[in-house]
Order: C-alpha cells, then sequence, then structure tokens
C-alpha cells in the first residue's frame, strides 16, 4: 500500500478518495482535451481548420459543448424502459473509470499497484458492454438494438484477442504486475520482441473503442448512432466522456505494456516529470494513430469483423501465447530467448498480413476502355438495321 | 443478387425485423425511404417508398415559357443542372430547328463535362460516407467541387441553379479568363481524383465492402431500364455521348468505361474512369474553343416552336437525362416528361439488396448515386 | 495490406497540406462581379430618379411570379416642366425575395438597363425572422445602388 | 449544309429501313408510320399494344430489349396517348411506339411482362393521368400519397394551385395597366 500521494502518510480511505477525486477531475479535463484534439487532428487530415471559433483557436469548443450538453434537455422516449434507459449511461462510464485504478502514469504514479494488474483491467473493461446493451435495448428503438447487439457481438470477440495479447506479453515480462511490465522492459520495449501481439492489441482496442474500422455499433450511415440514438444531453455526453476516457486509458496501457511507459528509453532514474512526458508522449503516439486509422478505413461489414476476429487475431494470438510460453519453459539464455520470441512473433505478424491480403484478394484490373469499334457511333446504325 | 448462405435457418423460430430506413436518414441521399425486412442483419425484402420531393415540376413547365423553364430543369438535378438545361434547351432546338453557334456549343461541352465531374465527386464522397469513412472522402471530394462551383460561378453568377444555357446558345459569354481558369481547376481535379482513387480504390476494407455486392448482370441491367454507370458496370457500353453523338462528341477522342461485374466496386470505379475521361474532353475542348457569337443571328424575343414531338436524350453524369417535349405551337410546351436517369436506376435496388447485409444494402444505395429531386421531379 | 497502407499515405499527405477552409463568416471570399444574389432596381444617378419605367416586362417574364409593378405619370418629365425624358415611371415595386429563383430573366428582359442582380455580399446575407420582412418595396430596391453601393453587371 | 443534308437523308434512309424492320416485325398488328423530329413513331391500338412491343422486343433483327421511357400526353377531348421509348442497345436504333387511347376508356395492357422497367413508369403514368394498366403487378401510387386515387394531377384539367402573387399593402391586380 503506498499511501503516500502527497509525501506524506494519510488515512488510507482518505487517500485513496484524494486519488480518486484527482483521477475524475484530471479525467474530465483529458477527455475535453482529447475531443478538441481529435476534432483539430481529423480536421488537418482532411485539410479543414477543425474549430476556430470559440476561444483561441477554438480551444474552448470542448467546453462550450460539455455547457450546452449540460444545459439540454434529457429527453427519454415514452415507450423507453425507464430503468433500463437511464441507468445505461452508469454501466458504460462506471466501468471504464474503474480500470483506472490500476493504469501507472510514471513510477509509483498510480492509484493502486495491482499484483494483477492486466488482469483487473481487462475484468473490467469488459463490463461496459452490459450498459451498451441496456441502451440498446431500453430505448425501444430498432436502431438501436441492432446497434446493442453489434456491440455485443463485437465486443465479446474481440476481448479475447485483447486478452491474448497482453497474456502472452505478460508472459515475457513475468508478471501481471504493471510497473513490473514496465520495469521489465527497461532496454527495449515489448513491440520489439512482441510485434504480433502488439498489433492484436491496437486491432482489438479499435474495436474495444468502436472506431473504424470497427465502429459498426454505432455505424452513423447505418444504425444512425446505434445505441445512442435516442439518447440527449448529459446522459449521451456520459457516454461519449466514456468513449473518450477508455481511449485515453488504453492508450496509457498500450503505453505501458508495449512501449515502455515511462522507462524506455531515458530508464527510471529520471526524474517525475520526464516520466510523465515520456508516457504522455507514447500515449499520444497510439491516440493519434487511432484518429489516422479512424479517417482513413471505410467501415468493415459485421460478418467480415466477426470472422476476422474468430478466424484469424484469436487462433493466431494462441498461437502466440503457446509460442511464448514454449520459448520460456526451457529458459534459454536471455539474448537467445528474444530473438526466438521476435522471430515467432514477427513470422505471425507476416502471416495475419498475408491473410489479410488473400481473404480480400487483388485488386481486379481497371475496368476495359471499350475501344471504339465497340461503342461505333451513329453513321453503323442504319448498316446494322439491314 | 448476393445470396448469403444462413445455416441455421429453420432450426428454431425466428421473427423478422422490419427496419424504415429514412425518409430522414443519413444515408439515404435525400428523402428516400426504404422499409426493410430483416433477419437478424440479413435482409429479406425491400420496399422502397419515393415521392417525397414530388412538386409537380413537369406540369410546372407545361405552364412556362421555354426561357422559364430553364430554371425548372436546374432543380430537378441539383447535382448535373448544366446537363438537365442541356436536354431542354436541345429539346427545344431540335423542335424550333435553331441552329447553335459552335462557340456556344463548345462551351456547351465543356460546362456539361465540368458538371459530371463535380456531380461524379459528389458521388465518390457520399459513397465514402457509406462505405463508413469518416467524412474524409466527403471533405476531398467537396474540396474539389467546391473549385469547379467558382468557376461556375464565376461563369454564369450562381453556385448552383446556372440558367446558363438558353435554346440556341448561352445566356451570356465567358468571361475573358476562361482558359486560364479551366486550366486552374483542371489541375486541381486531376490532384482531387487522384486523392480519391489513392484513397478507396485499393484499399482492402473498401474492397471487402464493396467487390461482389450488389450485382446485376447486364441483361437484368437493361431489362430495368438501368443507365449510366450503373449500366455501364455491368458491362453494357451504352454512352449517348458515343451512342448517339450530340453536340461535337464525334469529333472527340475518348473512351468508354464499362465495368466487367457489374457489383458496387465496378460503379464506383466506372466513374472514377470517367472522371479522368472528362479531363480528356473538356482539354480537347479547350484545344477547339474559338471566339464568335454565342447565339445565332436571329432569335425571336419570345420562342415559339411548331407543333412537334421530339425526346431529346443527353448522357448526365447519372445516365440518360430525356426530356420528351410535345409541342401544339406557341411559347410552352404541351406536354413535358422528365426521363429521370435515377428514377431509372433505383427500380432495380430491390433486385439488387435482397439478400444482402443491411450495411450493404446502405452502400448499395450510395452505388446508385440518386439524386432524390431527379427521381420524384 | 498495401492498399491499406496506400490509404494512411494518402491522408498523411494531406496532413501536411495547407488547410482549404475559408472561415466564413469572418472573412469573405470576393465575389465575381457576375454573382447573382436578389434582384435590385438601378437608380438614374443623372437624373435623380429610377431607370425603371414600370412597364411590367419583367413582371411578366418572371417564372415564379415574384414580382408586383405599377407605373405611373412621371412628374419629372420635360412635359411637366421637369428634364426626364421618361413619360412614365415606377410607382410601385415589390420583389418577393422569398420566392424569387434569382433566374436573371428580369434582368434579360429589361428594355432599359434598369434592374440588375446585386452581386454584393449584402445580397446573400438576407435572412430575417419573418417571411412578410423578404418583400422589399421600392425604396429598399433601390438603396444599394442609389446609395453607390454595388456595381451591377448586366450581360449584354 | 451539305453534311446537314446528307445526315438528313441518312436519318430518312434509317427511319425507312426501321419501318420496313418494323412493318415486317409486327405482321398482324395493324401499325401505322409518322415521322417526327428524332425518332420513328409507330402508332398502334391499344387492344394490340403489348402482343406488338412483345413482337418488338423478340424480333431477332430489331430487338428493342431497352424501354427508355414510358409516359403519357393528355390530348384533352382526345384521350390520352401511351408513349414508348424504345432502344435496341444491339443495333443501336431508336423507336418511338404510340396508342392512343379513347377518353371514355383510359385504360391499356400493362408492359411489365415484356420490360420490367415498365413497372415504376406505369406507376406513375396511372396516378398522375389516371390511365389503367390492365395486369400491373403492383398498381399503388409510387410518387403520391397512396390514398389519393381520384386526383390526377398531369392532367390538362388539373387546376394549378393557386399561389398568392400580390405583394404590398393595398395592392390588387385591377390595378394594372391593360
Amino acid at each position: 500500500m503506498n499511501n503516500d500521494l502527497f509525501g506524506f502518510e494519510i488515512n488510507v480511505w482518505a487517500d485513496a478518495a484524494a486519488r480518486l477525486g484527482l483521477i475524475v477531475g484530471l479525467m474530465t479535463v483529458v477527455v475535453m482535451g482529447l475531443i478538441y484534439g481529435e476534432r483539430k487532428i481529423i480536421a488537418r487530415f482532411q485539410q479543414r481548420l477543425g474549430p476556430t471559433r470559440t476561444g483561441p483557436a477554438g480551444l474552448l469548443q470542448s467546453v462550450a459543448d460539455a455547457l450546452k450538453l449540460v444545459a439540454k434537455e434529457d429527453v427519454r422516449p415514452r415507450s423507453a424502459d425507464p430503468w433500463v434507459f437511464e441507468l445505461a449511461p452508469y454501466f458504460v462510464f462506471v466501468p471504464i473509470f474503474l480500470m483506472f485504478v490500476a493504469i501507472p502514469f510514471a513510477l509509483r504514479w498510480e492509484i493502486r499497484v495491482l499484483e494483477l494488474g492486466l488482469f483487473y483491467v481487462l475484468a473490467v473493461s469488459s463490463v461496459n458492454i452490459v450498459g451498451w446493451v441496456m441502451a440498446g435495448w431500453g430505448s425501444d428503438n430498432r436502431y438501436a438494438m441492432l446497434g446493442a447487439l453489434r456491440a455485443a457481438a463485437q465486443a465479446i470477440s474481440y476481448e479475447l484477442p485483447l486478452v491474448m495479447s497482453l497474456i502472452s506479453v505478460g508472459i515475457v515480462a513475468d508478471s501481471f504486475n504493471l510497473t513490473e511490465i514496465v520495469r521489465s522492459q527497461g532496454q527495449v520495449p515489448n513491440i520489439v520482441w512482441q510485434p504480433l501481439p502488439f498489433f492484436l492489441f491496437f486491432v482489438a482496442i479499435l474495436a474495444e473503442l468502436n472506431r473504424t474500422p470497427f465502429d459498426i455499433p454505432v455505424g452513423e450511415s447505418e444504425v444512425v448512432g446505434g445505441p445512442f440514438v435516442e439518447y440527449s444531453g448529459i446522459r449521451w455526453s456520459m457516454f461519449f466522456l466514456a468513449e473518450y476516457a477508455a481511449l485515453f486509458i488504453l492508450a496509457l496501457l498500450g503505453a505501458a505494456v508495449f512501449l515502455g511507459g515511462w522507462a524506455w528509453p531515458l530508464g527510471e532514474e529520471w526524474g517525475l516529470g520526464w516520466q510523465l512526458v515520456l508516457t504522455a508522449l507514447k500515449a499520444g503516439a497510439l491516440i493519434f494513430a487511432v484518429f489516422w486509422v479512424r479517417v482513413t478505413m471505410p467501415r468493415l461489414r459485421i460478418d467480415q469483423l466477426m470472422a476476422f476476429s474468430w478466424k484469424v487475431l484469436l487462433p493466431i494470438s494462441f498461437v502466440q501465447v503457446l509460442a511464448n510460453g514454449l520459448v520460456l519453459v526451457y529458459e534459454p539464455p536471455q539474448h537467445i530467448a528474444n530473438i526466438l520470441l521476435a522471430a515467432v512473433s514477427g513470422a505471425g505478424l507476416l502471416l495475419v498480413v498475408w491473410i489479410m491480403n488473400h481473404s480480400v484478394g487483388k485488386p481486379r484490373p481497371r475496368p476495359v476502355l471499350s475501344p471504339r469499334a465497340a461503342t461505333a457511333p451513329t453513321a453503323t446504325r442504319s448498316e446494322a438495321a439491314r | 443478387m448476393t445470396t448469403v448462405p444462413f445455416p441455421h435457418e429453420h432450426e428454431f423460430e425466428t421473427q423478422d425485423l422490419m427496419i424504415n430506413m429514412g425518409p430522414q436518414h443519413p444515408s439515404t441521399h435525400g428523402v428516400f425511404r426504404m422499409v426493410l425486412q430483416v433477419d437478424g442483419e440479413v435482409v429479406r425484402d425491400v420496399v422502397p417508398y419515393i415521392g417525397y420531393m414530388h412538386r409537380g415540376g413537369e406540369k410546372l413547365a407545361e405552364t412556362m415559357d421555354f426561357r422559364q423553364g430553364i430554371g425548372w430543369m436546374d432543380r430537378t438535378e441539383y447535382l448535373a443542372q448544366h446537363n438537365a438545361e442541356l436536354s431542354y434547351v436541345m429539346a427545344v432546338e431540335a423542335l424550333a430547328e435553331l441552329e447553335v453557334p459552335e462557340r456556344a456549343q463548345w462551351i456547351r461541352m465543356i460546362l456539361c463535362e465540368l458538371n459530371r465531374l463535380s456531380s461524379h465527386f459528389m458521388f465518390t464522397g457520399a459513397f465514402g460516407t457509406d462505405a463508413g469513412i469518416f467524412g474524409t472522402a466527403f471533405v476531398y471530394s467537396f474540396r474539389e467541387r467546391e473549385v469547379i462551383l467558382d468557376l461556375f460561378e464565376e461563369i454564369s453568377g450562381d453556385r448552383l441553379m446556372y440558367a446558363y444555357f438558353r435554346p440556341g446558345g448561352l445566356a451570356w459569354d465567358v468571361p475573358d479568363n476562361f482558359a486560364r481558369r479551366v486550366a486552374e481547376v483542371l489541375k486541381s481535379t486531376r490532384q482531387g481524383i487522384k486523392d480519391m482513387d489513392g484513397l478507396l480504390t485499393e484499399n482492402e476494407i473498401f474492397r471487402a465492402r464493396t467487390v461482389d455486392i450488389g450485382k446485376i448482370s447486364a441483361a437484368d441491367a437493361i431489362d430495368w431500364g438501368c443507365t449510366g454507370p450503373v449500366l455501364r458496370a455491368s458491362g453494357v457500353p451504352l454512352d449517348l455521348r458515343r451512342t448517339e453523338p450530340y453536340l461535337y462528341y464525334d469529333q472527340l477522342d475518348f473512351d468508354i468505361i464499362t465495368g466487367t461485374n457489374g457489383d458496387v466496386y465496378d460503379r464506383f470505379v466506372v466513374r472514377v474512369e470517367e472522371m479522368r475521361q472528362s479531363v480528356r474532353i473538356i482539354e480537347q475542348c479547350m484545344e477547339r474553343l474559338r471566339p464568335g457569337p454565342i447565339l445565332p443571328d436571329r432569335l425571336p424575343r419570345m420562342l415559339r416552336t411548331p407543333p412537334g414531338e421530339v425526346y431529346l436524350r443527353t448522357e448526365a453524369p447519372r445516365g440518360e437525362y430525356g426530356i420528351y417535349m410535345v409541342s401544339r405551337g406557341g411559347n410552352r410546351p404541351h406536354r413535358l416528361k422528365i426521363r429521370s436517369s435515377c428514377f431509372a436506376n433505383l427500380q432495380a435496388l430491390r433486385d439488387m439488396t435482397i439478400g444482402s447485409y443491411v450495411a450493404d444494402a446502405v452502400v448499395i444505395l450510395g452505388s446508385l448515386d440518386i439524386v432524390l429531386c431527379e427521381v420524384d421531379r | 495490406m498495401r492498399g491499406l497502407l496506400k490509404s494512411m499515405g494518402v491522408t498523411l499527405a494531406v496532413f501536411a497540406r495547407k488547410p482549404v477552409t475559408r472561415e466564413y463568416p469572418d472573412t469573405h471570399r470576393p465575389l465575381p462581379e457576375r454573382d447573382r444574389a436578389f434582384p435590385l432596381l438601378l437608380w438614374d444617378h443623372d437624373l435623380d430618379e429610377p431607370f425603371c419605367t414600370g412597364c411590367h416586362a419583367c413582371e411578366r417574364a418572371c417564372p415564379v411570379e415574384c414580382m408586383t409593378v405599377l407605373m405611373k405619370d412621371n412628374p419629372n418629365h420635360r412635359t411637366q416642366g421637369g428634364d426626364s425624358t421618361r413619360r412614365k415611371i415606377v410607382d410601385k415595386f415589390w420583389i418577393d425575395y422569398a420566392r424569387c429563383m434569382r433566374c436573371n430573366i428580369c434582368v434579360e428582359v429589361c428594355n432599359f438597363d434598369a434592374i440588375a442582380m446585386n452581386n454584393t455580399w449584402q445580397g446573400h446575407e438576407t435572412s430575417v425572422y419573418d417571411r412578410a420582412d423578404l418583400i422589399q418595396d421600392l425604396p429598399q430596391l433601390l438603396a444599394e445602388h442609389k446609395a453607390g453601393a454595388i456595381k451591377p453587371w448586366v450581360p449584354q | 449544309m451539305t453534311q446537314d443534308d446528307a445526315a438528313a437523308q441518312d436519318a430518312e434512309a434509317l427511319a425507312a429501313t426501321i419501318w420496313t424492320q418494323v412493318d415486317r416485325a409486327l405482321s398482324g398488328v395493324s401499325a401505322r408510320p409518322e415521322p417526327s423530329v428524332r425518332d420513328l413513331i409507330v402508332h398502334i391500338p391499344p387492344d394490340e399494344l403489348v402482343r406488338g412491343l412483345r413482337a418488338l422486343k423478340h424480333d431477332a433483327a430489331l430487338a428493342f430489349d431497352y424501354l427508355r421511357c414510358l409516359t403519357c400526353v393528355d390530348n384533352e377531348d382526345d384521350g390520352m396517348d401511351v408513349v414508348y421509348h424504345l432502344y435496341s442497345i444491339a443495333g443501336r436504333y431508336n423507336l418511338t411506339v404510340k396508342t392512343q387511347l379513347p377518353p371514355d376508356n383510359l385504360a391499356v395492357d400493362s408492359a411489365t411482362g415484356v420490360w420490367r422497367a415498365a413497372d415504376w413508369y406505369e406507376r406513375e403514368a396511372q396516378e398522375m393521368f389516371g390511365v389503367r394498366f390492365r395486369g400491373h403487378p403492383d398498381p399503388r401510387n409510387l410518387l403520391m400519397p397512396e390514398e389519393i386515387t381520384d386526383s390526377f394531377p398531369l392532367r390538362k384539367d388539373h387546376p394549378l394551385a393557386e399561389i398568392e402573387v400580390l405583394q404590398g399593402e393595398g395592392v390588387a391586380y385591377s390595378e394594372e395597366p391593360a
């Protein structure tokens, strides 16, 4: 129990409350920043300017949005199931914040160091799907229902590759404690030895976060926002808050597990400020990648999404876990083990790419340009008539 | 027609879900409504409903003289206004036997092809959104469309409802810097086509979503009366610019694009390649453009036509845009029928959609590139 | 995978380009001189009276019947002791901007070049709270050109 | 000008050849040609219409497999014309088929069995002109609300909606000088 955040010992409960308060406050600010950042970055990807009119360079846009959402009427359809409808946002919102308990920002900068931190994060993160299904069911709207069922199918499918990818990293790091995992990659981050799990992790968080190409549950052009279609005002903003908080947390998790967290490449001795900067940079890079994928990719179809998870990602991730176990159970010297891990993982990544290429097929040759003779003009018409 | 194997059929009782898509739905391109009967995610039946935009445009055009009617044609086809106006004024010219000066014809061709570019950009953008890209394709295509619309505004004075063609020629001449401006627009357009092509055409996810979806065979497409890129994607090389050349299309060198598979992907690629051909056509037109009059020497103040009838069709971006004009003499048509290209394409929607997924229904509808104002008139 | 990477490359290349956004209410793009907003009446600065004689040509040619014109004898005509050559002059003129479809036909049919399309931003930014406010009467229609605020473009 | 004359001659020759072909294909159907500005018009009486259309579509030499457009023309006291614009994709020629319906019997057999494309066109003509297409598989209204079945907006006797023309206070049309 490291209840000495503020430099002196206080009551454990008071300490926990202080930490939680800090986190919730920070989270709200971070989410607002993320929304602003996403709008600006996506705007640049689309050669636009993004928000410019609220505050200097549009900085206050998120604040304005938040105020508007809070002030908006909280509408509930008459035919909705009142309890399920009203409670659903909390079921989405609370688990995301619970994930935060085990996420480390810097050395000794987390709410609680849990021995099974990774396990805890995964366990809690899968609860929020209940909220999604509740929202879809409670809204009494067919789009919402369709979206909620899609969300449930998708979340369950992609939970498994996510778990498997993190377990394989846990095996390599010899711990499920996030601080330990970061410490174990002081020299070389895990992404080098385990590129396949990183790929799996990235794909799975895209699906967990419902971002393109996996935004099927909320697909604007199909189910018009899916489970949120009937929500407005503060409840809708809770869904949104949860979504961006999850983005932030999963990016931090990815930074810690795969990119070396605060340790690599500076090492643990550097000050708290540097550690925070490193974490922020790595998480920021992941978030940028998510945004980048979002502006580029079309949406997959539900059957393609499921097939990709169950037929490609999941078997491969099992193989990765088994391979890691096999390599490490014989306890070869460190460098040989590392090279073996990297080789297996790299081969797996290439296999996934190969499967992706071959499942879609080669680009079809460009359409034929009909030669002039085949599309003969008027003069030959009378001939043809004869 | 795609058929999706459905292994657990009849294993247990399921109930089909009726989903009412539209008239206010982000991907119905206006106020189209279709009622989908879905079994899980698979579409079992689809019933399209149109008519939310019906304004009686044909009846109104019968009350307007030949100059006033031009403004109405813009409003039936708000993405290819020049092409719509062209059909109308050419029908009047055919009835009144007007000679159109050469310069006016070349300018008409340039504007129609530019309009085809702007319309196809609109398609690629909207189609990207239907396929699920977060606005990127849309913004890229609007960026290019904006450049073209700016040029149209400099020429005709309006960004959308040009009312620029007149029976016998054009309302007024193009500005002096026309050649330079067209060159600028084409430069930007080429980059835009390249962006759009690079963003979508080869993208694996895009291909997974579009290849072999919404297939329609050549025979079916002909039977349903499909036109334009939808028909050509099925492999029928029917393009009125080549089969029944009007204006000076017979003097130019360009290719007719036909697909091989008749699926959504082919309809997309056919349009992208058509944009390249349009650029070619405009370049050739600019070489042949000479100074001269833009209206015939003797044009009556109030145009009257002898009795007669004509069905005049031109190749608009979405296919054959026909004007069936019956005149009983006088300064207005006795009957004006607008043969809308989207109307014909939309008929085939049901055939294409049944058996596909809900998400595919959206993509198939997007690939038809409907303009509801034109469907309902 | 190659296609995905190509797409990502395209978006990244665009990321480096300059944004094309026009910050509309803050900066107004210069309008071409042919821009057509809504029709306006022109003011004869030499004789200090409108060009319009109230001849109803535009009213009859208007496809949407958005105009109403009344004419009167010109009090400023030579026979009345004035210096104008116009025997008749516009008395009242209304244009319903809510109905006008900006087709430019009124400008084309005018024999006196007395009507032109507004080609300034003021002509486009005409939102009001009541549709009745969009019915413009003669002083309103003449005000812009009388004050010298527009340079009309009339096709030949 | 010579080029135009040549084109006109060519068009006439084309119309003549098409008519020979059509006349052969329509043996047993009383058809009558009429020249027009663009395409040859063939008149077929309503009771033989679908037989004639089917013959035109399935004739090996003509093969009018593409229905461009189907519409009605209201001739007021002379009844209605139903007009079919046909196109042959293989042969690249056009034909307009017309049938005149007497005002007291505005009904004709449906062409949906010949071209599926006729489906929506016939529905539209039916609601807009009140021409009944016998044997149409789905004769609901297409563009108008389904409950309106007694009003035919595109007929000549259907009034235009009144639009209020006058603006400004105290203005009446009687003040308009003649």
